[in-house]
């Protein structure tokens, strides 16, 4: 049945019948024909190739100081990865900042291992030929905190003043284009091209914000952590670059987060 | 040296759900990175055994696409069996994991 | 009381980074941190990051500021079109269509040639069915507004620069930031009001 | 001489290679001619498939319109007695043979894949059973999806 209707639509819109006779019904089979799909793909999902990578990078002595991350603190205690990611980000008294969770793993390599911020931040993000280690490492800790409801904290006051300012941050309009986060991601049943684009200001929607990330991105087949997607973000707003693993991002990510709380985050996904 | 693979092998009834995750970057010679062309990179052959003895094998083109995914079935499988897969790249790489039939649900 | 002292402190830094006037003010809170955060990169300089008077009206009333702020800003914005010296609004429909689908540009992975990112929110020639719909559908453009040099005038205006019309719009001023050229425009322009482009049949 | 030798040795362990890692596939070379075919008709030609015939009894499952071609997930199964491989067809691709997977000892005629296709395509799958050929295609659509930039 649904197949019939897509089908009939795709050929109407090919005959150039007026899309607007055809949007309200297009969008819908569409949609479901790549939810159908993505489940298929997320079923045997490339992701879990870093998630073995980042468990090896996790618990294997590295860095110039020959140390393990088996010590890092992600929130919940010295070594506790599991959940850890779910409550994320949140304050950290030993850096009195709030945090997500790519910037605290970092924050251990140099702590712990002894790896410099300049060398990590240098190229963060992956290639067609290069995965950073804290990019499978952060696939590792989400991993284990799949299946588990989203519950960052909002008790500290810099965790409160976080969301604020991360409120403020989505919704700040600047850049060659006046393009804001809110430009694309604030209101209800928009597209780019045939790219639905979530409204993360509504609770509902927001959890598509932290769904499916770190996740195996089909174009290029490379794992991208939410750190890539917030920063090529701002590419694409044409804007200048925000640092890796920098407050604002942080913020932001923590404005997020805590729009889709409560609800159950799946682990590593896999994206378009 | 090539990353592992990831192989799952859940038993349903008799059958044997197999299902492999491969790093490979599957270059089709046609990607440019900086101005140059990347050259043809790909696995080109696929082999699966269980307990030793072939049952599935593929020849592939660079259209798999990258870090490729495979399912395949194998009947009269029991728990504890092994599976193993060898898949054999254009620039001679090889690389073979195994894993044990699990039982399924 | 430590607490209370980091605050102080915190508090301290903003006031330095911005001049905001008291602390525990998120948005000059988020002004300073982005202005700590970002950097150049390419062609994209970091004094992008600093909202013009338009943006700082939009930002501050969430898109929706006071009338008289939105008639003086808007005639502020209306003086900025520069219109075609030879008077000549219709391009090439043709070159139009190709600028429209064009979505590069501006950004800090772009070196050159900048495209109108049209079909990125609009509907707008009916061949393309991957059109977004953050804005309005241009289908039939003229044949629904009328072909006149007053319905040019505003295409072309609008596309030069939309917060001549509507302050807060979404839509970027492709002329103003001097990211489209003049023959660009022109060719969008006549690819929504040219009697001969699809966009009209 | 010494070139000789090198060249035996070469081609020794060539062989020995593929003796290791498939014992069937070492005896059946692959098929250059077929993977390096422009159109499908060549590559099947190649292959020896020519004349398949036209059957109700696969089945393809692969989304009407694709997410994103890069990635375009396949099932096939065949519901042909007697079935030992089935290939792979993306007829728009630039080099449309993608693959053949061969069952073999108890290999139920079923492959997952996922491949990448370029525009929007018939993808077409030729099955040997009982040293016959059988085929049927699905269209696969792609489209533009995102900021394009």
């Amino acid at each position: 049945m649904r197949h019939a209707l897509l089908l009939g639509l795709a050929a109407a819109v090919a005959a150039g019948v007026p899309w607007t006779q055809a949007s309200a019904q297009m969008d819908d089979p569409v949609a479901a024909e790549f939810d159908k799909f993505r489940e298929v793909l997320e079923k045997d999902n490339p992701a879990e190739l870093w998630e073995v990578k980042g468990e090896q990078l996790w618990t294997t002595p590295g860095g110039p100081k020959k140390a393990s991350l088996e010590k890092c603190d992600l929130g919940l205690g010295p070594g506790v990865v599991k959940g850890a990611y779910a409550q994320m980000p949140r304050y950290f008294a030993d850096v009195d900042r709030v945090m997500d969770a790519e910037a605290r793993i970092v924050h251990c390599m140099i702590t712990l291992q002894g790896y410099e911020l300049d060398k990590l931040d240098d190229k963060p993000f992956s290639s067609a030929t290069h995965t950073p280690d804290p990019v499978s490492i952060t696939t590792y800790v989400a991993a284990q905190s799949a299946g588990m409801k989203l519950a960052p904290p909002q008790n500290h006051p810099k965790e409160k003043a976080a969301y604020a300012i991360g409120k403020e941050i989505f919704h700040y309009r600047a850049g060659s284009y006046d393009f804001s986060c809110a430009s694309c991601h604030g209101v209800d049943g928009q597209r780019i091209r045939t790219q639905p684009l979530p409204n993360f200001t509504k609770p509902e929607q927001a959890i598509r914000s932290v769904q499916g990330w770190p996740g195996y991105r089909m174009t290029g087949g490379v794992m991208h952590t939410l750190q890539w997607r917030l920063t090529d973000c701002y590419r694409q707003q044409r804007f200048p670059e925000p640092g890796y693993t920098s407050e604002t991002l942080s913020a932001l990510l923590t404005y997020l987060t805590v729009n889709a709380s409560g609800q159950v985050y799946k682990g590593p996904g896999i994206k378009r | 040296m090539a990353d592992p693979m990831k192989i799952r092998a859940t038993l349903q009834g008799d059958v044997a759900d197999v299902r492999v995750l491969m790093a490979h970057p599957m270059e089709t010679g046609q990607r440019k990175q900086g101005g140059q062309v990347v050259p043809l990179h790909f696995i080109q052959s696929i082999t699966a055994t269980l307990n030793g003895k072939q049952v599935f094998s593929a020849d592939i083109s660079q259209a798999i696409s990258r870090n490729p995914v495979f399912a395949f079935k194998v009947k009269g499988a029991k728990a504890g069996d092994e599976i193993a897969v060898t898949w054999k790249d254009n620039k001679g790489e090889t690389r073979t994991d195994k894993t044990t039939v699990r039982g399924g649900s | 009381m430590k607490l209370t002292t980091l605050a102080i402190l915190a508090g301290g830094t903003v006031l330095l980074a911005s001049c905001a006037t008291g602390t525990g003010d998120p948005r000059a809170e988020a002004l300073a941190m982005m202005d700590r955060d970002f950097h150049a990169r390419g062609i994209a300089s970091k004094d992008r990051l600093k909202e013009d008077a338009v943006m700082a009206a939009c930002n501050k009333y969430n898109d929706n500021p006071p009338a008289d702020v939105v008639a003086r800003l808007q005639k502020e914005q209306l003086a900025t079109i520069r219109y075609p010296a030879d008077g000549k609004l219709l391009g090439d429909w043709k070159a139009g269509e190709k600028v429209a689908q064009n979505g590069r540009g501006m950004a800090w992975s772009d070196k050159g040639g900048v495209g109108g990112s049209c079909y990125n929110c609009h509907q707008i020639g009916p061949a393309t069915t991957s059109f977004g719909t953050v804005g309005p559908s241009l289908y039939q453009f003229a044949k629904m507004r009328g072909f006149g040099t007053d319905i040019q005038r505003y295409a072309y205006g609008k596309i030069y620069n939309s917060k001549a019309f509507n302050l807060c719009s979404q839509m970027p001023r492709f002329g103003h930031v001097q990211a489209l050229t003049e023959q660009q425009m022109k060719d969008i322009t006549a690819l929504l009001m040219d009697p001969a482009s699809p966009v009209n049949q | 001489m010494h070139q000789t030798r090198r060249t035996v040795t070469l081609g020794l362990l060539a062989a020995l290679g593929g003796a290791l890692l498939s014992p069937l596939r070492a005896l059946a070379a692959r098929n250059q001619g077929a993977f390096e075919a422009k159109s499908a008709v060549d590559a099947m030609r190649a292959l020896g498939m020519s004349g398949a015939a036209e059957s109700k009894d696969i089945e393809i499952r692969a989304p009407d319109i694709a997410e994103n071609g890069a990635v375009v997930p396949i099932d096939i199964t065949s519901n042909i007695p007697g079935t030992t491989s089935i290939s792979v067809f993306i007829e728009k691709n630039p080099f449309p043979y993608t693959g053949t997977f061969d069952f073999t000892a108890g290999a139920v005629p079923f492959v997952h894949l996922r491949a990448k296709v370029g525009e929007s395509t018939p993808v077409r799958v030729v099955v040997a059973a009982g040293g016959k050929f059988y085929t049927t295609a699905k269209e696969v659509k792609v489209t533009i999806g995102g900021c394009g930039g």
